[in-house]
């Protein structure tokens, strides 16, 4: 196999709403990660309170739209974790 | 088919909003009008007496979700028109929390547009509601591992 | 529970008249309202611009079939106010001619019983439409008999 | 079987609403008829224009409320025949 470049990192843009952010104590932070990163496989980075995974209740928005916890993300991307909605 | 959504950081009459549509809209007043108000409950979810609710939303995901859901409601079921309202901050009990207004040629549209965008923006529009009860503040359906800490 | 029936020969403002009953009902705000209102439409069955609506009643029995009704229905879903406001007489166009709302604690019962109040009332409150249409009356659903006659 | 008295008669007001008031040509009339009358069978005497059976679409309501066709008439009772409802 040729040798090739290291893969490129990306940067995205972290938030966090309501309970979530009061648990983990901020808010929004830009984080540098390597490309193929998914909103599942970032979590752990954040050095969530309750252990590595995902809970099953946090919701993933990527730019602004409900997304899939394994989409990968792109350079750029505004990711938010959403704890369980209540709205109306 | 048009579509409005708002939110709104200060109290709003929901009569006058939906009035205040119905004239922008113009034309022919829609032969069938749902409508759906939600208000704040003087309890807590503990049955503590509240002292306002606290509505935190995501600026500019919320009203572009709103927007999707809204729209998606009004296509599958063929309505004319549909109005959302949605307090966010601090609503005092007894205020208008939610507002949905669907404008239909059909009775039956129109209820059902109604009741399944309100079920929609109650589960797939990013709202977080918190209790605030004797100065100590609680997030509703705040059941998960995390709230806990 | 509290249960407002009444007939109007006269054009009324659906919203002023739900909060003129919210006011009288007086207390705390009820967490969820569901309303319908019901207008005229600008054309008659047949397509044709309809000129007015003329809805005829049974005095006295349509009152009394409204607030057994309505009763019956706030009953079963457990609501706590129910509200009927119903045109009669001759109606134009674009005017309501039917307002149901109900105030409950909670959003489901409330959408129930004002979805179901308003099928029941459709069906089983005496009322009977006749659209008049380039000078001629023809009764809405006359499609027995007797009406061909 | 001993002799009785002849049954005694009732007397009832009859009212027609809608299409079936313009078809009959009459909104309201007092009728003296035999005891034991029912709506169904005094609707026959009405003289109606589309035979002697009650339609099914016509509904009855004795004193202002609904009631069966078969249901016997008491004297003074209030009997409507109601066309089709078409209201809301």
């Amino acid at each position: 196999m040729a040798a090739s470049d290291p893969p490129p990192g990306l940067t995205v843009r972290v938030r966090l709403f309501a309970s979530l952010r009061e648990a983990m104590g901020w808010a929004e932070q830009r984080l540098t990660t390597a490309a193929g990163t998914t909103p599942a496989s970032l979590w752990p980075q954040l050095d969530p309170p309750d252990g590595e995974a995902l809970p099953a209740t946090v919701r993933v928005a990527i730019n602004q739209q409900f997304a899939d916890p394994a989409t990968p993300l792109a350079d750029g991307d505004e990711l938010a974790f959403l704890p369980p909605i209540s709205g109306g | 088919m048009s579509v409005s959504v708002s939110l709104h950081p200060d109290p709003f009459g929901p009569f006058l909003q939906v009035e205040q549509w119905q004239q922008q809209l113009g034309g022919d007043p829609a032969a069938a009008t749902s409508l759906f108000i939600g208000r704040v409950r003087g309890t807590a979810s503990d049955g503590q007496p509240l002292d306002a609710l606290e509505l935190e939303h995501y600026p500019g995901m919320t009203e572009a979700q709103l927007q999707r859901l809204a729209t998606a409601s009004a296509r599958r079921h063929g309505v004319a028109a549909v109005m959302v309202r949605h307090r966010v901050g601090l609503v005092l009990s007894g205020d208008a929390i939610v507002v949905v207004a669907v404008l239909a040629d059909r009775r039956g549209p129109a209820q059902r547009c109604c009741h399944e965008l309100l079920e929609a923006l109650k589960h797939d529009a990013p709202f977080w509601k918190r209790e605030w009860s004797s100065g100590v503040g609680t997030w509703v359906e705040g059941n998960t591992p995390l709230t806990a800490g």
